[in-house]
């Protein structure tokens, strides 16, 4: 599905990372994610963080944009794409960096949640207040600026009944280490063209990551040894990770 | 001409979908029903293609596809090392090869050689990036271009070439040049058009590379006409490409001449395992269509006579 | 240029649906939003046309139309029997023409003159009757014979002249002569293709023509973007017509350059009051898109501005 | 809806007329016609008079093909297409010649029909003894084989609480003169191309047989002057009737 929507709010969440209102609500599994157009500018894969509303961390020309969008503006979604969670159980929601925005959905609908943050200052640890009023909240940060001091993988393990885990590659598979694969989730990122499984372009081992995921369970990471590892930029070529 | 290896079950992927070897090898893990896979088109030097958006989705079910990638490719050097590491379990690989002249062209085809059963070369993308000046587009158009270029592929390599058709020219001319220079059978074909798409809210052109081809069933009329037609004047091995999302539609291509069908855009939104199925489906149709004779009856069938009993059972 | 007269609603009907005086008329009384209506094509002699079965109807709603008519017509005499018979109360009247040579376009352009508000020429049908010889193919295709057409046509009507392009061919090259001849606006456009559908059931080709002219949803990118085309190059008034189901699609020919847009295929299956209902829903959302300002702001405006603000109402 | 299917009995009605049963049902209201194709002959519209079956009177090469069929053969059905007849109460069901046909449908799903046959002969009373296990016959024939020796008409005006008349045009405007127009329908033939609005060849004054009928009721006629009167040829030239 294609719309248009436009931007009623712009809210500063840190100094690298803002959340965009929209005035239309999104049905949208959590897991699942939109294709945002700008434009002239491009169309690149974000995850709501509210029904009606992204998380977006600049990370280049295009999340600059993104981020710089007033109230009136227009912008294009096209989704909900990919498969989100199954239902989870008691769940620990591991999120690292604007990871964390990816978890506020799935927090919303899941019943007695834990939170596992972790970031490089306070700032990057988005809605704290808010997931504190939802469970218990352990934060780590490399500066110590909230929490303990030091990587989210500090916290681990926890008892839940599952995880799933929101993050850097490189800090999931840290995280995977001491997780169990039968009941641990994976968001996996990929550069992302059709978004609808055509252009293999989002493999991750063969998978597309835009239709059979982008929520991976730990057990099928096992068949998956590109994860962590690498990656295929733009061209098709592969990048390390 | 070179007869093709044999491929089975008939189907296969089409270029530009799936694309990736690794990816290939997830399908044939998951029990998909396709004897071949092609490569996305492999092109002279590493090229990034068109921003996003490059697709601009049906809303309904049965309507266009658009897209614009405009052949994004690694370099040759890097897909050569992708094909060394991964290859396919029982199936064939077919490699798809563009380049910006004839030589570019031969020259890809030599590298891949050694990894393909069969090189398929794209004759005819409608798409570019904006500004890029390219002989792609018109290579497609003329006879005389598309001679020459395989022409020096088939120099290169001594595996079949199939030379892949685009349903925006004088196909049946450009197909007499390729058959002459040493094609050993037709891809029928290409997406169509290009065509645009404007959105509504923003008043704008969706597509960065503003057009882009149309595949899907609203181009399998077009396509399964330029099967008949070849298939008619050439007689010679066709892969019918063009809104395959059925066993009717496969036994459609069949009939009209096709003995390879590939399946494109008919994969959108589905899961590994979700494709597998559907090629698997397809397979199961066309084979009860069959009721038990050989796929090859099928082939042509429309030009000679009437289907086969079973057809109707 | 003669300016078009003004039709308003911009919408018309597309030639060779409704067709004939009393459908129009039975269109007005039953309320259609169409400002204006094309006849069929009026050839210069009585013509039967193809052989039943002359279309294959989408099975799914957004799959591709096949025609095949092959321009039936009854005598130019008998057409100005019925059109000086059968008068519009409001509407105007746009008469579609065609014919074997530029000389026969002449003479039927100059009988239909004095009933026509348009004289619309039909260049590019893709149809035609097995084993006919005929110019008509080529015509849409050669810009040379297509500007010859518009040139007669010109010489034997004052009324406005809009020169329907296939877009089977290379429209802007045919669009540039049809300009310089005199045309005052362009039609795009007509049928895709042609086509082919082959019945599994019986093994067989569905059309009695064999081949038939794609219409609908799967012609709408390729339309839209000759449409778009056109705009950018000639600037001139242009009728859309391809796929033209809802508002939003009538929007989209409107921002890429359509003053005038055609419905066709999409009165599919409809009935009169059904099919006003439809035409009157789809002005009623394009005047919402235009929140009260003109729908000469929207014509062209994907190539300057924005959407307009009551877009996203 | 297209499908293809096969003739499974050709049952010889009469010298003119047989009737096709194939291996399969078509839903379908009654009045509601399909278009019938054999390859390289046409397609032709015809009324189904069983779920599984029309009846069909030879009139030209079409039918003389169609007639032959033997079983096993295979046809192509396009439909159901066309606006059927509205709920009928107590209807008296007229039918002239293969008009018969066109009403056994209708016949099935009335209550308490009364039928008025007409026909050159005896030959042309189609289900004649059907029709007497449903309700009251009354016939006239030409020649006096059956009932009594006259026209149809010579039979009208009858009470009922409706009436559905199918047969010859020249017929049904001899009925409609005897008949209330706003309890009476009449099946209109026209040449059929397309059979779904789109070509305008099957107009009687403006409407479209195959989308705004081919059933009207009689107050509609009241603004179809060209009932009784012309049609279109295969050219779009007019013809008398
Ligand atoms: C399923 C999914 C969900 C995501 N959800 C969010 C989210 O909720 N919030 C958020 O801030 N970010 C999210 N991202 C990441 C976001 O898409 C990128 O940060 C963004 O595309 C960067 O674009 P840029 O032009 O600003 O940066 P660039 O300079 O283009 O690149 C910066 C990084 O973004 C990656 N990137 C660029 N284009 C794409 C693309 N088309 N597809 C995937 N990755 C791309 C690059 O590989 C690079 O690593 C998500 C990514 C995926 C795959
Ligand atoms: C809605 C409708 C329902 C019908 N139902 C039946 C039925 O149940 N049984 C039956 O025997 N007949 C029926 N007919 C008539 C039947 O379609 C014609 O008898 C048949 O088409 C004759 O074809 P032909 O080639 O054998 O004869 P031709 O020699 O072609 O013509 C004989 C007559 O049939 C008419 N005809 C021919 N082609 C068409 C066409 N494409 N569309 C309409 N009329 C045509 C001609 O105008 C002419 O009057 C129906 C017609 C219509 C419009
Ligand atoms: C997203 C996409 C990418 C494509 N890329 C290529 C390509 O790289 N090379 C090529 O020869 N054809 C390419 N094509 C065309 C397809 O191989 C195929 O010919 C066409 O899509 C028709 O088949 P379909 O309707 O089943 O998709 C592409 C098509 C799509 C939709
Ligand atoms: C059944 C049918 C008959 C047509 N006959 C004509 C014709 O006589 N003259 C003409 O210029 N175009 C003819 N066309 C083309 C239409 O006018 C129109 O250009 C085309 O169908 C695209 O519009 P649509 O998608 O809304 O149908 C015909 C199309 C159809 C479907
Ligand atoms: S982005 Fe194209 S397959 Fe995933
Ligand atoms: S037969 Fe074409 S409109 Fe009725």
């Amino acid at each position: 599905m294609r719309e248009s929507v436009r931007v009623i709010r712009n809210l500063v969440e840190s100094p690298w990372t803002n959340t965009l209102f929209f005035d239309r609500e999104i049905a949208c599994e959590p897991g699942q994610f939109m294709m945002v157009w700008l434009p002239r500018l491009g169309e690149k894969p974000f995850t709501l963080s509210y029904p009606n509303g992204i998380t977006v961390k600049r990370a280049g020309a295009f999340t600059d944009a993104l981020t710089a969008l007033e109230p009136g503006d227009t912008l294009g979604l096209r989704g909900p794409l990919g498969r989100g969670y199954p239902p989870l159980e008691r769940p620990a929601l591991i999120g690292g960096g604007v990871g964390i925005a990816e978890l506020r959905l799935l927090a919303l609908r899941s019943e007695s949640p834990t939170f596992i943050l972790g970031g490089r200052t306070a700032e990057e640890i988005l809605y704290f207040d808010e997931f504190q009023s939802l469970g218990p909240v352990k934060v780590a940060t490399e500066d110590g600026s909230l929490g303990e001091k030091g990587l989210i993988t500090d916290l681990l393990p926890v008892d839940a009944g599952s995880y799933a885990v929101c993050g850097p590659e490189r800090m999931m598979v840290a995280c995977r280490s001491v997780l169990p694969d039968d009941r641990t989730y994976y968001a996996i990122e990929r550069y992302m063209k059709c978004a609808v499984g055509l252009c293999g372009q989002c493999t991750c081992s063969g998978l597309r990551v835009c239709v059979d995921g982008p929520i991976f369970q730990g057990a099928k990471l096992e068949h998956m040894p590109d994860f962590g590892r690498r990656r295929r930029s733009k061209s098709g070529r592969w990048e390390k990770i | 001409m070179t007869a093709l290896p044999e491929i089975s079950p008939p189907l296969i992927n089409a270029s530009g979908i799936l694309s990736y070897p690794e990816v290939f090898r997830a399908f044939e893990a998951s029990g998909a029903a396709l004897g071949g896979y092609v490569t996305k088109s492999v092109g002279p030097a590493e090229k990034m293609g068109n921003e996003n958006p490059v697709v601009v989705c049906p809303e309904v079910e049965g309507q266009p596809l658009l897209n614009s990638l405009a052949l994004p490719t690694q370099s040759p050097e890097d897909w050569e090392t992708d094909l060394a590491e991964t290859r396919l379990e029982n199936a064939r690989l077919i490699v798809s090869i563009y380049g910006g002249d004839s030589a570019e062209f031969g020259e890809v085809a030599a590298r891949m050689s050694p990894f393909a059963d069969i090189i398929e070369v794209n004759l005819g993308c409608p798409n570019k990036v904006p500004g890029e000046v390219t002989l792609m587009e018109s290579i497609g158009q003329r006879p005389d271009l598309s001679g020459e270029v395989i022409g020096r592929v088939r120099g290169a390599t001594k595996k079949p070439v199939i030379a892949k058709l685009s349903p925006n020219s004088d196909y049946l001319a450009v197909a007499a040049a390729c058959m002459d220079a040493g094609a050993d059978g037709l891809g029928c074909g290409n997406t169509l058009g290009p065509g645009l798409a404007i959105d509504t809210g923003t008043g704008k052109a969706i597509l960065a590379g503003v057009t882009g081809g149309i595949s899907g069933p609203a181009l399998k009329p077009v396509n399964l006409r330029m099967t008949y037609e070849c298939y008619a004047r050439f007689g010679c091995p066709i892969i019918g490409y063009g809104g395959i999302e059925s066993w009717e539609d496969a036994v459609e291509y069949a009939l009209a001449g096709a003995c390879l069908l590939g399946i494109g855009t008919a994969f959108l939104g589905k899961s590994t395992s979700e494709a597998a199925g559907l090629t698997r489906r397809i397979w199961e149709g066309v084979q009860a269509y069959l009721g038990g004779a050989p796929f090859s009856e099928l082939v042509g069938r429309a030009h000679r006579e009437p289907a086969p009993e079973s057809a109707r059972a």
